[in-house]
C-alpha cells in the first residue's frame, strides 16, 4: 500500500465539544488511497515526534480528508491553534482498516475519542450499521447527528445516564448481539472497553476487529516502538500498531 | 565519479548519506516514498542470532528537540534477515550494512561468521545499545570488553567491520582507538545517550523499560564533539551520526571528521530528510566550487 | 511550616528551587525582575582562589533546545566574593550555595577553608566543569579523584558539602557512591555535556574553547536518567539540574529523586523561570492534596 | 537601572531594503527607561537563546520603541515573519547607552547594520550631529531620510561610490574632523570600521564611544558569556558587552 507525505490546507475546522476539534483538509492524494480505520501522522510543528489520528470521514469526491481529535497535551493543544488557510503536514493514509464482511450487518462500538474512526464505516454501511456510542456524559457527546445522516441505527450511552442508555457500551452490545448476529463488531475505544466488547461478541460468536492505539515514531513499520501484544499462529509476540494494525482482528489481540 | 561518492573500508557509497539503524527497518518502509537507491547505504535493523521480540510498551517518550526509544533489538534473528531481507536489498543500488549485536562475545562471533559469506558489504558491530540487559552496551563501554569483541570477530569473518560506539562513557576515543587497534575498519559514532521520562500523572517511567535511548537533534553538539575528538585520534574513517536533521548538520558532521553520516530520528518527523540531505550537500558542494566531498571531511580549523 | 520547605544537608530552603551556578551570577541581575527572596537558593558563580579571566569569545553557542558555553570560571576570585559579593547576599532572605572549582586539590582546600568561617549556607563543590584545562571535569570523571577531593576539604571545613557531578561518565553513580563515602553531604548533577559546534562558512568552531557545555531542555532526559541512578545508590540528598524549563520538569526531578532542583539555561529564555515553577509546584500540590513536597521525592514507580 | 521582560504587541512592520526590517512595537513600561544605544533581548519562537537588537528609536509620548534588524540568520529569519498584532517577548532596556556631552556638537559613525542605534542620538541632537553612514552599495543604504528629517548634516558613502563619497566611513571622518572637533565621535559598525574610527578620533584628540557586539545569552551580566577584551585599571580584563557595554569608551576597546 502507497502512502504520502505532504503539506495540505486546512480547509474546515470546528469545535464539536470541550477540547474536541474536527479538522478538514484537502488532501486528494491521501484521500484516493484512503479506507476506514486508518489514520494519518501528523505533524506539529515545534515537536520531535508525530501524532496518530484517525481518519474520521474520507470524501473521494471532493478530496476532503476529515479528522477529529482531543486536546490531550501539548501537541495536541498547539494542533488545535490551526487556524483555515494554514498548511498541515500529513504522512498519511497509514495502517490497516476495517475489513466488515461485504453487504452484511455490521455492529459499530465506540467509546469517546474511539468513536470518530467509526464514522467513515457507518457512511459505507448505511442502514446495514448499527453504531453504539459511548461517553462520559451528556456534553461529551460527539458526531451523534452525523452518525444518524448515515441512516444507521444509533443507540448512545452515557456512563452517569446524562444521556441515552445509562451505563456502557458493552450493555448495549448485549442487547444488540441478542436481537441477532451481525457479520462482525467493529470497535475503537479504551483498552478496557475492547475487552468487554470482543469477549461479549467472541460469546455470540461474532467476529471482531478493534483499533488500537499505541505510542508511535515512525508510523510506517520502519521502527518498531509501537509494540503490541497480539497472539500469531498460536504465539504471542510484539506486533506494531502502525503497520500490523491500528484494526487487528479481535481474536489476536492480548489483553493485558 | 560523482562529487559525493565516498569510500569507507573499502565500500563504495554513491553518497555519504546512510539511514541509521533501528530507523529504517530493512529498507521496504521507506521504499514506498522514494526509491533507497537515493541513499548512499542502509544500517538496517540490529540483528541477533536468535529472533527477539524486544521491551514491552511504551517503547518510546517524546523529548525537546528528540526522542527516547526503547525497542530492545526486536528482530527476526540472522537467519530470517538472511532469507527474508537480504535479497531484497540485494537487488537494489545501495550499500547494505548489517547492524549486528549480541549477549556474548559467542554470538558476535557467530553472527560474523553466518554472514561472512552472504551479500553484506559491510557489518556494523553494536556494542552500544542501551536497551538490552546482557551485552549491548556492556561490551562498549570499556575497552577491553571492546577490544575483545572486535578482535574475535575480526576472525570469523573477512567482511569489512565498523563498530558502533556508546557515547555513555567517559572517554569515547580510548575506546574507538581500543577497537582499531583490535582490527576494526571503521568506527561510526554515536549511539543513543541514556535517558529518562517520567509521567507526572501516573509517577511512573514513560518507556515500560524506565530508561531508554536519546537521540534527535537534541544531542547533535554532543555526537558533533564526539566525532571531532574520534576522527582526531584514529586513522580509520568514522560515520557520524546523532541528531542530523538537515544538510547544514550533515556538513557540520563531516566538517568534524565524518567520512559519511547516518540519520535515524529526523526521518520520523521527516521521512525525505536523507534525500534531502543528499541534494543539501550536492548543492552546497556546487556553490562552493567544490568537486569531491571528500575535501570536507575534518576540514574543521579548531581555535 | 511551608509545604514547600525543604532541608539539604541540615540548610533549609524554603522552596526546592535554586538557580544554577554561572547562570545568575551573585544574584544581583535578577534581582531586579523579581526579589531573590522568591528562590529557595542561589548557587553563585563557580569561584576560585584566584581572580580568573576565563576563555576568550565566542563562548556561547546555540543548540537545538540547548546551548554551548565555554565561560571558563571567570570570576573575580574567593577573597572578592567575600568582600563584594557575600554581605550583599547575606543580607536577603535566600540560601547562599557557593559553586568553588580549583585547578589542584591544594586549591580546592584553600578555597574551603577560607569559606569556612564565612556565611555561606553550602559549599556546592564543582569537580565538573568541562571548560578549564586543569582541575574541573578532571576531578570528576574519576572515583578516586573525585573522592580525593572530597576527603581533603571534609578536614578543611565544617560547612556542608554538596558535590557537583559530570554527566560525562561511563558510570555516574559509583562516581557519586566515591564522594558519600569521601564525606559529601550532597550531591548535585548535572553540570553540563561537552558539546561542539561548528559554522559552515567560517570552518571553525563556533567556541573559541573549541568544545563547551552543553544545557538547556535538551539535556532533560539525560539529568532525569542520572538523578534517578544516583538517588537509588546514595543516602544523602540529590539536587537535580539539567534542561529543567518548567515546573513540570522541576515535579519530574523530584519523582526522580530530587530533593531540590536548579535551574541555569532557562534563565535565559524567560528569566522569571525560577519564580513561575516555584508558583507552579505550589500549585500542583494543592491541587493533588499533597501537603508535604517532600512527599514527592523519589515517589517515581518505576516499571 | 531597571529593565522589564514582557510580551508587547507589534504594531508597525516596514521592510526597509533587502532582508532588513524595521519594527515597532507597544511596549511604554520599556520606552520610558530607553536611552539611546542600549539593547533589547528578543525571544523568537523556537530558539533556545534571545537576540539582541539595539534600539533605533524611543517615542515616549506614544510608548513605541522602534528596532531594525537585519535577518542574518535561523533566529532573525523567524523574527521577520511575525505580522503586526501578534505580541513579541522583550527584555530590555538592557545595557549602557551612549553619553555624548550635553549641548556639543557629535558625530555619528555608522556602518551597514550598525546604523540603526545611531538614529536616536541624531534625534536628539539634531543639527548639532553629523552623520556619516556607510553601506556596501546604494540599494543597502536604510534610514538615510530618516536621518535627514531629524535635521542632522547627513553624509553618505557606499564602498562602490554607487552613492554618496566612494570609500568607507573612515574617509568620511577624516574630513569632517578636519573641520572642527566635535564633542564626541559616536560609532557603531563592523570590528574594522569601529577600529579605525577610534584611531582617527583620537589622532584629533577626539573622545569615542563605540558598541560593540558578541553573541549573548542572559543579556543582563549573569552569564558572563559575552566577553569582550577591554582595558580597565591599565590591564586588559574580559568585560561584558551586555552590561558593560554595549557601548564603550574607544579607549578601553582592545580591537585585536
Ligand atoms: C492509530 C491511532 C489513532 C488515533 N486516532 C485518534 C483520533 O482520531 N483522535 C484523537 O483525539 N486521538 C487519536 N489518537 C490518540 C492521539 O494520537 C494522542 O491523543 C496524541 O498523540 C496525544 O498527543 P499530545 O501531544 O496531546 O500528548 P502528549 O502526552 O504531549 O504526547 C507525548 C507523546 O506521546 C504520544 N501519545 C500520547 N498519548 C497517546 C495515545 N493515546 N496514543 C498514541 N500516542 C500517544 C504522542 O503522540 C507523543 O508522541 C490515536 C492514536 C493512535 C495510535
Ligand atoms: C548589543 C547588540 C546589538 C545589536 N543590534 C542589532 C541591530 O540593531 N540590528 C541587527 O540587525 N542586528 C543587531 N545585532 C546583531 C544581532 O543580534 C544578530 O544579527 C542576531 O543575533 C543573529 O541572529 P540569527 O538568528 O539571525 O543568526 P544565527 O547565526 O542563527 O544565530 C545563532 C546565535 O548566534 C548569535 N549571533 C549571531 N550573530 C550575532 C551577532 N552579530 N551579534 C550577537 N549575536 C549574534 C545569535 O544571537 C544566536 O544566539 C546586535 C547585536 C548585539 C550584541
Ligand atoms: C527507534 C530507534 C531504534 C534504534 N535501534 C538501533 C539498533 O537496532 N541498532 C543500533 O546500532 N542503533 C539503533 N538506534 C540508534 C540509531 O541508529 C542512532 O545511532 C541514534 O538514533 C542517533 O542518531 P539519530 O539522532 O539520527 O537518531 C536506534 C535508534 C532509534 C531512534
Ligand atoms: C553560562 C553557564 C555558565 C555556567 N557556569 C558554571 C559554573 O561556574 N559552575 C558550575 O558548577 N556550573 C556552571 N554551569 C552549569 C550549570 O550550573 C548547570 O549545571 C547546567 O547548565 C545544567 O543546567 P541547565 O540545563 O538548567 O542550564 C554553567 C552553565 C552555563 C549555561
Ligand atoms: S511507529 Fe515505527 S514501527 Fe510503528
Ligand atoms: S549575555 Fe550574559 S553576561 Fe552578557
Amino acid at each position: 500500500m502507497a502512502y504520502l507525505q505532504g503539506c495540505y490546507p486546512l480547509v474546515g475546522k470546528e469545535q464539536l465539544t470541550a477540547g474536541i476539534y474536527s479538522y478538514t483538509v484537502s488532501c486528494p492524494e491521501i484521500v484516493s488511497q484512503a479506507v476506514p480505520g486508518q489514520f494519518v501522522h501528523v505533524r506539529v510543528d515545534g515537536f520531535s515526534l508525530r501524532r496518530p489520528i484517525s481518519i474520521c470521514g474520507i470524501d473521494t469526491e471532493n478530496g476532503l480528508l476529515r479528522m477529529v481529535f482531543e486536546v490531550r497535551g501539548k501537541g495536541t493543544e498547539a494542533l488545535a491553534q490551526l487556524v483555515p488557510g494554514q498548511k498541515i503536514d500529513l504522512l498519511g493514509p497509514l495502517g490497516n482498516g476495517f475489513t466488515p464482511p461485504a453487504g452484511q450487518q455490521v455492529v459499530l462500538v465506540g467509546g469517546g475519542i474511539g468513536v470518530p474512526p467509526l464514522l467513515e464505516l457507518a457512511a459505507r454501511a448505511g442502514d446495514r450499521a448499527t453504531a453504539i456510542l459511548g461517553f462520559r456524559t451528556a456534553s461529551a457527546v460527539i458526531l451523534a447527528e452525523d452518525f444518524r445522516a448515515h441512516s444507521c441505527d444509533l443507540r448512545l450511552a452515557t456512563d452517569d445516564g446524562s444521556e441515552g442508555y445509562h451505563g456502557f457500551v458493552t450493555g448495549l452490545l448485549e442487547e444488540r448481539l441478542a436481537e441477532g448476529a451481525p457479520g462482525m463488531v467493529c470497535a475503537c475505544g479504551p483498552m478496557a472497553m475492547l475487552k468487554g466488547v470482543v469477549e461479549i461478541a467472541e460469546a455470540h460468536g461474532v467476529p471482531t476487529q478493534v483499533s488500537l492505539e499505541e505510542r508511535m515514531g515512525c508510523g510506517v513499520g520502519a521502527c518498531l516502538v509501537c509494540a503490541c501484544k497480539t497472539v500469531r499462529d498460536g504465539r504471542e509476540v510484539f506486533t506494531h500498531v502502525c503497520k500490523d494494525g491500528p484494526v487487528f482482528d479481535g481474536k489476536e489481540v492480548v489483553f493485558a | 565519479m560523482s562529487r559525493l561518492e565516498v569510500n569507507l573500508a573499502g565500500v563504495t557509497l554513491k553518497n555519504p548519506v546512510i539511514t541509521a539503524s533501528g530507523c529504517c527497518g530493512y529498507g521496504r518502509e521507506y521504499d514506498k516514498l522514494y526509491p533507497i537507491e537515493r541513499l548512499g547505504g542502509i544500517s538496517v535493523k540490529g540483528t541477533t542470532l536468535q529472533e527477539r521480540q524486544g521491551n514491552p510498551p511504551c517503547r518510546i517518550a517524546e523529548t525537546p528537540s528528540g526522542m527516547l526509544n526503547s525497542v530492545g533489538l526486536q528482530n527476526p534473528g540472522v537467519e530470517a534477515f538472511l532469507q527474508n531481507e537480504l535479497p531484497h536489498l540485494k537487488s537494489r543500488d545501495v550499500a547494505v550494512i548489517a547492524n549486528v549485536a549480541g549477549s556474548t562475545v559467542e554470538e558476535y562471533c557467530a553472527i560474523a561468521e553466518r554472514l561472512d559469506g552472504s551479500g553484506i558489504d559491510l557489518l556494523e558491530v553494536n556494542i552500544s545499545c542501551p536497551n538490552v540487559k546482557e551485552g549491548g552496551a556492556a561490551f562498549g563501554t570499556s575497552c577491553t570488553s571492546a577490544a575483545e569483541v572486535v578482535a574475535q570477530m575480526r576472525r570469523r569473518t573477512s567482511k569489512p567491520m565498523m563498530v558502533k560506539l556508546s557515547p555513555n562513557v567517559t572517554d569515547i576515543v580510548s575506546i574507538a582507538r581500543a577497537v582499531e587497534d583490535a582490527g576494526a575498519d571503521a568506527v561510526s559514532l554515536i549511539n543513543t545517550l541514556l535517558g529518562m521520562r517520567i509521567d507526572l500523572k501516573t509517577r511512573r517511567p514513560v518507556l515500560h523499560n524506565n530508561v531508554g535511548g536519546l537521540s534527535g537533534p537534541a544531542v547533535f553538539p554532543v555526537a558533533v564533539r564526539m566525532v571531532w575528538q574520534v576522527a582526531g585520534a584514529v586513522k580509520i574513517p568514522v560515520v557520524g551520526m546523532g541528531g542530523i536533521s538537515c544538510w547544514q548538520d550533515a556538513i557540520e558532521m563531516m566538517l568534524a571528521g565524518a567520512r559519511a553520516v547516518q540519520i535515524g530520528a529526523a526521518l520520523f518527523a521527516d521521512p525525505y530528510t536523507p534525500v534531502k540531505v543528499v541534494e543539501g550537500i550536492d548543492a552546497w558542494l556546487e556553490q562552493n566550487g567544490i568537486s569531491d566531498v571528500n575535501e570536507i571531511v575534518g576540514a574543521v580549523r579548531p581555535w
